[in-house]
């Protein structure tokens, strides 16, 4: 207040203005030091990679046997695994193919065997002998 | 003043003259025509006279009515065309003896109720016949005319006497019988319509029927006055009363008559259409197929939308040619509205049992032109007659003097 | 006679006039929307379950079809909750100690059913029925979203009357084979347009009658 | 006719009277009422008895929505109880405002000019009372927007044009919004020179804003005028339509006693009967309290009872089409229902209608009648009790002797409808004691135009 | 600058008594070849709009058009409702039921005219405009109630301070004053 | 009129008073609106004296022979509701290696060793309806009919995977060479 009071001819408003060039020196500065700071660390970074192996304590053997498989064994896809089953089944319900073809015993599509028990062709049970 | 009036009335007697002949001429050529169609189209003869009795009776009584409005409600407008309504008005004997082949000709041939066999087989008839049958249509018709006769004949003399005397009494007189008489002319005229249109189809009924039909009367009486009033609005005595303005006013009402025929025919058409009665939609679906809907749309356009816009502007509507011909077509769209609710009442597919609604297809005789023609001349060359028996501005109404006053300053 | 208004009283007067028409027509546009907005709808918006199940997980994961659990959906109007001895048919064996499904187990001890909250809450003076929908080949999916991929359960159409009739007034917009109604992942061919109209044809719906009041209102 | 004779011509009284003889009387006289004079007692009277009354709606209201429907009378056959009544009672008052404002100028009619302004502001208020009625008919208002206003809701579903209902409802709010905009078209001059002669800041700031800055610039009142005119030309057909759009509700039913193809002119001609009855209900005290004998003398109450008269008229050919053609259709149900109208339980009622429309009316056909203000305000309560007796009759006698014997019953009103009802007239009585404190109650702009043509004679 | 020029003058303005004073005095100021001129009058002078050149309004064909938008906008939406977007029975009436659609395409009409019909009024005379310098006249308080004045204004092309306020005073005004801008 | 904006929120006719499907009651203890069927009553249709085709038991012993006509409609059926309420845990083919036991579910027996070959069919039917080992009660999810259809389905399984090439008919044959 008192120095409001001072002010003979106070035109309401602040009058005073900022200086343009200390502020736009101090933002280059700050923005040279921020760069150089970058550079500087990723070279830090490199050394330190660089240097890590020599002091860490040497490897375990089992540590390399334990990954054997590439598989998660969290599922990560469910789905995919899902879908594997299902092609792998339908592969099996769809085609023709040999259980054992010494004994002559095969298999045949789940479509076709519908298809021939419900004709008769293939002997299902005993349907004579249904009720109803 | 009331001299020069009476000369200058008289000098317009050439003038008049000329006019009633040339109608008269026309009306006997449609008379011969009418006397060879009553011969040779017997059945058609009658249809087609009373297309033209009802349409030509929009004369006088118009004229009578609208007599009656301006003597209870006044206005400028009325005092520039008074004598030709009174006038109008003195055609109405013609009307009362063209009405006798109707009535002692025609009924049978066109009434259904006439016929007493057809009655005994249908209740609905039976339980009109107390007031359908002919002897009372006889009595109703002749009470009507009674009536209208008397408000015409006191319309007139009353007016007359007016003329002779600066005493205020024969207006007085005038106004007293204006107001009962509408009633009266009201109801007489929506019994006639009733009569003799609505029972052509005895099992239909409309409570609007006799408002459109005077509506309708309306129209082509502000019409016809408008051609009338048109010549003679460049004529001495008339010239400084019928003035652009009153000739606007003209249009005016008949802007009003054709609004309010429209508002009355679709609120009639939108009630029945939508409730769907069978006693009352058939008359509409009798009009409405075989070609007869043609007419009606016609009549949305030309009796409603062409008119319309063109009396709503008012810049039209002081085009005076223009105003004549819609006046024209007006009047003949009146003749034609008559027809479309006369003629297709003939046109039902005959109908073993029971009424019948449909219709067999759209007719045109001739004599539905010829008749309405003749009648037309003789009524208006009746009309040119009575025109020049009166000075052609009343005097002494002390009314006028009012607005003649105030007329000049806004002339 | 001084000046009533400052001079800016014209632009102002004029200004508040128009501001008054701009309130006056996004107010009607909220009300004219305000249906429609997921906040109200709840379109997309997951409900508090008891259990947090995961469609997701159990379809496409497990393959597990719809019927196994909404086991009336093809005979009766209403689809069917599954009752807790569904559940436990798998979970008395395996995650048998997850705390995840502590509801589902309590519920089965103490014969209690799970109060699951309804997320497909149709108005009661709505009469829908799931088994003519899926016999007249409309898909799950259609009106249930991509249920497959919903870890939990949520609206995926505003289920307003609007747009019940945008299908019931053109079917053939959405009908499918009826062996394609469970298929989750079901593609509808190009030639829709065509395909739908013969498929409306064959499985014979009365499109005329589906837009009658009585329909859904009865 | 002898009596007649002796009656000599009596000249129209004009319209302005003797009192008034300057542009600044009639400002001053007008404007005062609101600005300078003091409020009479009267006023507080008045609108103590509407502020009153209005505690009818007050409570009224609030019950009925959390009740229902179910307060007021209506039963089986009478599901149109005293809701549609009062609806077309209210309507129907509210037809004479523009009547008066529209209709007689386009006839030049300028006689019209010292009511038309309070004429207008009843039809509002009317119109604001009418429309309440169906609204709360529907139970349930606040739902009420979608069966009526056609916007796209998330229902997909649209109001059915093919009813008259929905007719209504554009009908109504037409005819609000336009009386609403024709009036204020009429105030703007006027709310000008109340900004001019007020002395008061507020005073000056609101009507300033209500003037909208007019200053009576040649050019404005070019436009102006032919904004009214068109108004007037346009709010004609409108009034015409609202009524019978009213009538339609009945006519395009099939119940016996509403299906009748004279219902629109018939009701239009009722609504200005009983507009005109209400307006002279309310000018003819208005003219006492505040000494407006000047702008509102014989000649009004003269011309108005004219209309009046033919407008009954017009209603009596309609009682009369009905009886005739009920017994020409030879139809069963419209025979009985007139012989139960006449002859059954509510015959009374409508006997003392024909009294109140057709016989005491008959009155006015003596000008002693048409000029005395005791006689012409006594005619007038006949007819504002005739008019609501005839919705009740044809509202109620219709239907409430079905088709069916077995669903016969009697309508009986409870306390609620009678609350509802007063309420209106209460809202309605407070509007228009408002209205009278605030604005100019006699059009000031148009009242001047009529000293120009009193200064040519 | 243009502020400027505002503050200065608005015109001149001639007051009188009489409607048609206010008349004659309109016709003699557009015979003498002014154009920039209004007339402020409590109530419409017949005439007085020609006196000082003004055109007919063209309202009537404004609201014309919104008449004939109206009744299109009523008749489509009965008809697009009715028969494309939500097409139902009721009581066996064709979709396309014309004359139940007529009642609301006529409500329509005369809504969107009569709103056209004022507020076209309303636009073309530029109100809302509380603020217009002709109020900072003192005796202009009457001309809503019982004076008329005829305002000749300061851009006209033949205005000159002196010359036009003897014109005004030649007019047997009851008084002529400076408008301020 | 202001209090008519919104006007399509929820009222109170949305959520009558009347129950739908699985809502819970207030009315009734259990909370169930749901009501169980009185003990010992016999509803109509219920009265099950069938036992083969209710129980898959022929005096006393499994059924061998199923209650129902085998056709095309009936297999396929049963492949649909084999595929949807068996497949999660024994897998398509009926190998007993679905998804659910290979997130942990004891593994099913496969369906194609020959203790399963031989049983009677009525074992099937009578496992679905009353369960079998940690397999729970499908009885209250498949419909009589469909069961026996799953019954029937599963013997077509078990034989289109171990046929005797000679039963084929020729068309067959020659696919399979």
């Amino acid at each position: 207040m008192a120095e409001h009071d001072k002010s003979d001819s106070n035109p309401g408003y602040e009058t005073t203005d900022a200086h343009i060039m200390p502020l736009a020196f101090t933002g280059l500065s700050m923005a040279v030091l921020v760069i150089v700071s970058f550079i500087s660390m990723i070279v830090l970074f490199k050394v330190f990679a660089y240097y890590q192996p020599i002091f860490d304590d040497p490897v375990p053997s089992l540590a390399s046997a334990r990954i054997t498989s590439d598989a998660p064994r969290l599922q990560i896809d469910p789905p995919a695994q899902k879908i594997a089953l299902e092609l792998g089944n339908k592969d099996i319900l769809s085609s023709y193919g040999w259980v054992d073809e010494q004994v002559k015993v095969a298999r045949i599509p789940i479509e076709r065997a519908l298809a021939l028990t419900s004709q008769g062709q293939l002997p299902l049970i005993n349907q004579e002998q249904t009720a109803q | 003043m009331n001299d020069s009036i009476y000369e200058e009335s008289t000098a317009l007697h050439p003038y008049l003259d000329t006019l009633q002949q040339r109608a008269l001429i026309v009306g006997v050529l449609g008379i011969i025509a009418t006397i060879v169609g009553y011969f040779t189209a017997h059945e058609q003869f009658f249809r087609s006279y009373l297309l033209a009795f009802t349409f030509w009776i929009g004369l006088p009584l118009g004229s009578i009515g609208i007599l009656m409005i301006h003597h209870v409600g006044g206005g400028t407008w009325a005092f520039s065309i008074r004598r030709l309504l009174e006038a109008g008005s003195r055609t109405l004997p013609l009307m009362f003896f063209l009405s006798l082949p109707i009535l002692f000709l025609g009924m049978h041939e066109l009434y259904e109720w006439t016929h007493l066999e057809v009655v005994a087989h249908d209740d609905i008839l039976l339980h009109k016949a107390p007031y359908l049958n002919e002897s009372f249509f006889i009595i109703r018709t002749f009470f009507y005319f009674a009536v209208w006769g008397i408000l015409a004949f006191f319309l007139n003399r009353w007016s007359l006497q007016q003329d002779k005397t600066t005493e205020t009494y024969p207006t007085h007189r005038l106004q007293i019988i204006s107001g009962p008489g509408i009633v009266l002319f009201f109801l007489t005229v929506t019994m006639a319509s009733i009569d003799w249109l609505m029972s052509l189809e005895p099992h239909w009924f409309s409570t609007i029927f006799g408002v459109i039909y005077i509506v309708g009367m309306g129209l082509m009486t502000w019409g016809f006055m408008y051609l009338v009033a048109l010549p003679l609005s460049r004529r001495k005595p008339l010239d400084w009363l019928i003035t652009e303005q009153r000739l606007r006013d003209l249009g005016t009402f008949m802007l009003a008559c054709v609004m309010l025929w429209a508002y009355t025919s679709f609120s009639q058409l939108l009630i029945i259409w939508s409730a769907n009665l069978p006693e009352e939609i058939t008359w509409f679906i009798t009009r409405l197929e075989g070609g007869w809907q043609y007419i009606g749309y016609g009549m949305v356009l030309f009796h409603f939308a062409v008119p319309f816009l063109f009396l709503i502007s008012s810049t039209m509507k002081s085009k005076t040619k223009l105003l004549s011909f819609l006046a024209i077509g007006l009047i003949f769209m009146r003749l034609v509205d008559l027809y479309w609710i006369i003629a297709p009442a003939f046109t039902k597919v005959p109908a073993e049992h029971g009424p019948s609604f449909h219709s067999t297809g759209i007719t045109l005789h001739w004599l539905d032109l010829a008749i309405p023609i003749g009648i037309g001349g003789i009524l208006i060359s009746l009309f040119f007659s009575q025109l020049k028996k009166r000075i052609l501005i009343a005097q002494n109404d002390p009314r006028f003097t009012d607005l003649f006053d105030s007329d000049k300053n806004h002339g | 006679m001084a000046q009533v208004f400052p001079r800016s009283a014209n632009w102002a007067s004029k200004a508040s006039i128009l501001a008054a028409l701009l309130i006056v027509a996004s107010i009607l546009g909220v009300v004219l929307n305000i249906n429609r907005i997921d906040y109200v709808s709840m379109v997309g918006v997951a409900i508090d379950q008891p259990v947090h199940f995961s469609h997701k997980h159990h379809v496409t994961g497990m393959g597990i079809d719809c019927r196994y659990c909404h086991t009336t959906v093809e005979v009766s109007a209403f689809a069917g909750v599954p009752p807790t001895e569904t559940c436990m048919t798998c979970h008395s064996q395996i995650w048998t100690e997850a705390p995840i499904l502590e509801p589902v187990r309590a519920s089965f001890r103490d014969n209690k059913a799970i109060e699951w909250n309804r997320v497909h809450d149709l108005p009661d003076f709505v009469y829908f029925n799931h088994s003519i929908h899926v016999s007249q080949g409309i898909g799950c999916q259609s009106c249930h979203g991509q249920v497959d991929q919903m870890p939990l359960m949520m609206k995926a159409h505003t289920l307003n009357m609007e747009w019940c009739l945008d299908c019931h007034r053109d079917p053939a917009q959405f009908i499918r084979p009826r062996d394609q109604v469970f298929n989750m992942n079901y593609e509808y061919p190009a030639n829709q347009e065509t395909l739908g109209k013969s498929l409306v044809a064959d499985y014979d719906v009365q499109t005329s009658q589906l837009t009658n009041c009585s329909i859904c209102h009865r | 006719m002898s009596e007649a004779a002796k009656t000599p011509y009596k000249p129209p009284v004009p319209e302005l009277g003797p009192g008034q003889t300057s542009y600044t009387s009639i400002t001053e006289k007008i404007s005062g009422i609101v600005l300078t004079r003091n409020t009479p007692v009267a006023w507080f009277i008045f609108f103590a008895i509407g502020f009153l009354l209005l505690h009818g709606l007050m409570v009224g209201v609030p019950y009925l929505l959390f009740e229902g429907v179910g307060i007021w009378g209506l039963n089986n056959p009478v599901g149109w109880g005293w809701a549609i009544i009062n609806f077309v009672w209210w309507i129907g008052i509210g037809h004479a405002g523009t009547l008066i404002s529209a209709v007689l100028l386009l006839f030049r009619q300028k006689w019209r000019t010292s009511i038309n302004r309070a004429a207008e502001a009843m039809t509002i208020f009317a119109v604001l009372c009418a429309m309440q009625f169906p609204l709360l008919h529907t139970g349930r208002p606040w739902l009420a927007c979608y069966w009526l206003l056609p916007y796209p809701n998330s229902m997909d579903i649209w109001p059915q044009f093919r009813s008259p209902l929905i007719w209504d409802v554009f009908a109504v709010s037409t005819y609000l919004t336009v009386s609403l905009v024709f009036w204020f078209v009429g105030l703007v001059p006027d709310f000008a020179s109340m900004r001019d002669r007020t002395k008061n800041r507020i005073g000056q700031v609101i009507y300033g804003m209500l003037s909208l800055g007019w200053r009576g610039s040649a050019i404005h009142w070019e436009r102006y005028e032919m904004a009214s005119l068109l108004l007037a030309g346009l709010s004609t057909p409108l009034v015409l339509s609202v009524h019978s759009v009213v009538s339609f509700d009945f006519a395009v039913a099939l119940i016996p006693g509403w299906h009748t193809t004279i219902f629109p002119p018939y009701f239009v001609a009722g609504a200005i009967y009983a507009g005109f009855a209400m307006v002279l209900t309310l000018m003819i005290p208005m003219r006492m309290i505040y000494g407006l004998e000047d702008f509102i003398n014989e000649r009004h109450l003269n011309n108005m009872a004219k209309v009046m008269l033919a407008s009954g008229m017009i209603v009596a050919y309609g009682y009369f089409m009905e009886q005739l053609i009920a017994w020409y259709s030879a139809s069963t149900y419209e025979g009985f229902m007139m012989q139960n109208r006449m002859h059954g339980p509510y015959s009374a009622y409508y006997f003392f209608l024909i009294l109140c429309n057709i016989v005491v009316p008959q009155l006015l056909w003596i000008r002693y009648f048409r000029t005395n203000m005791f006689w012409l305000f006594f005619v007038c309560q006949f007819i504002n009790v005739g008019m609501w007796l005839e919705r009740f009759i044809i509202v109620v006698t219709s239907l409430h002797r079905d088709f069916m014997p077995s669903s016969w019953d009697m309508f009986h009103p409870t306390i609620w409808d009678i609350t509802i009802y007063v309420g209106t007239i209460g809202l309605f009585t407070v509007l228009f004691f408002l209205f009278i404190r605030g604005v100019p109650m006699i059009s000031l702009h148009e009242i001047r135009t009529l000293l120009v043509s009193k200064d040519h004679k | 600058m243009q502020h400027e020029e505002e503050s200065t003058l608005f015109g001149l303005m001639a007051e009188f008594e009489t409607p048609d004073d206010l008349l004659v005095a309109a016709k003699a100021t557009f015979a003498a070849g002014y154009r920039k001129i209004d007339g402020y009058s409590p109530l419409p002078v017949h005439g007085l709009g020609d006196a000082i050149g003004f055109p007919r309004t063209k309202l009537p064909w404004l609201v014309f058009c919104f008449g004939i938008l109206g009744g299109i906008c009523g008749y489509g939406l009965c008809y697009w409702v009715s028969v494309i977007d939500y097409p139902m029975n009721i009581a066996g009436k064709p979709l396309h039921s014309g004359p139940m659609f007529i009642p609301v395409t006529f409500e329509l009409t005369i809504l969107f005219a009569a709103l056209s019909a004022a507020f076209g009024m309303f636009i073309a005379n530029g109100l809302p405009q509380p603020y217009h310098p002709v109020f900072n006249v003192e005796s202009f308080a009457r001309a809503s109630q019982d004076r008329f004045f005829l305002s000749i204004e300061a851009d006209d092309p033949q205005f000159d301070l002196d010359k036009t306020r003897n014109f005004l005073n030649g007019l047997n005004p009851h008084e002529v004053a400076e408008v301020e801008n | 009129m202001l209090a008519s904006s919104g006007c399509e929120l929820r009222q109170a006719m949305y959520n009558q008073e009347k129950y739908e499907p699985l809502e819970a009651s207030a009315f009734f203890d259990d909370g169930l609106s749901f009501r169980n069927q009185v003990t010992g009553t016999v509803a109509r249709g219920q009265m099950m004296l069938d036992t083969h085709y209710y129980q898959g038991m022929v005096d006393g012993q499994l059924a061998s022979t199923l209650p129902v006509t085998v056709s095309q409609e009936l297999l396929e059926r049963g492949q649909e509701r084999f595929n949807i309420f068996c497949s999660p845990c024994h897998d398509q083919t009926g190998s007993g290696n679905g998804m659910i036991v290979k997130r942990g579910l004891k593994q099913p027996p496969s369906f194609h060793q020959q203790r399963l070959r031989d049983i009677p069919v009525g074992h099937f039917y009578d496992v679905i309806t009353n369960g079998f080992g940690v397999m729970y009660s499908y009885a209250s999810r498949i419909p009589v009919e469909d069961r026996w259809a799953i019954a029937a389905y599963i013997k077509v399984l078990q034989l289109s995977q171990n046929v005797e090439f000679d039963q084929l008919p020729a068309e067959d044959q020659r696919q399979l060479q």
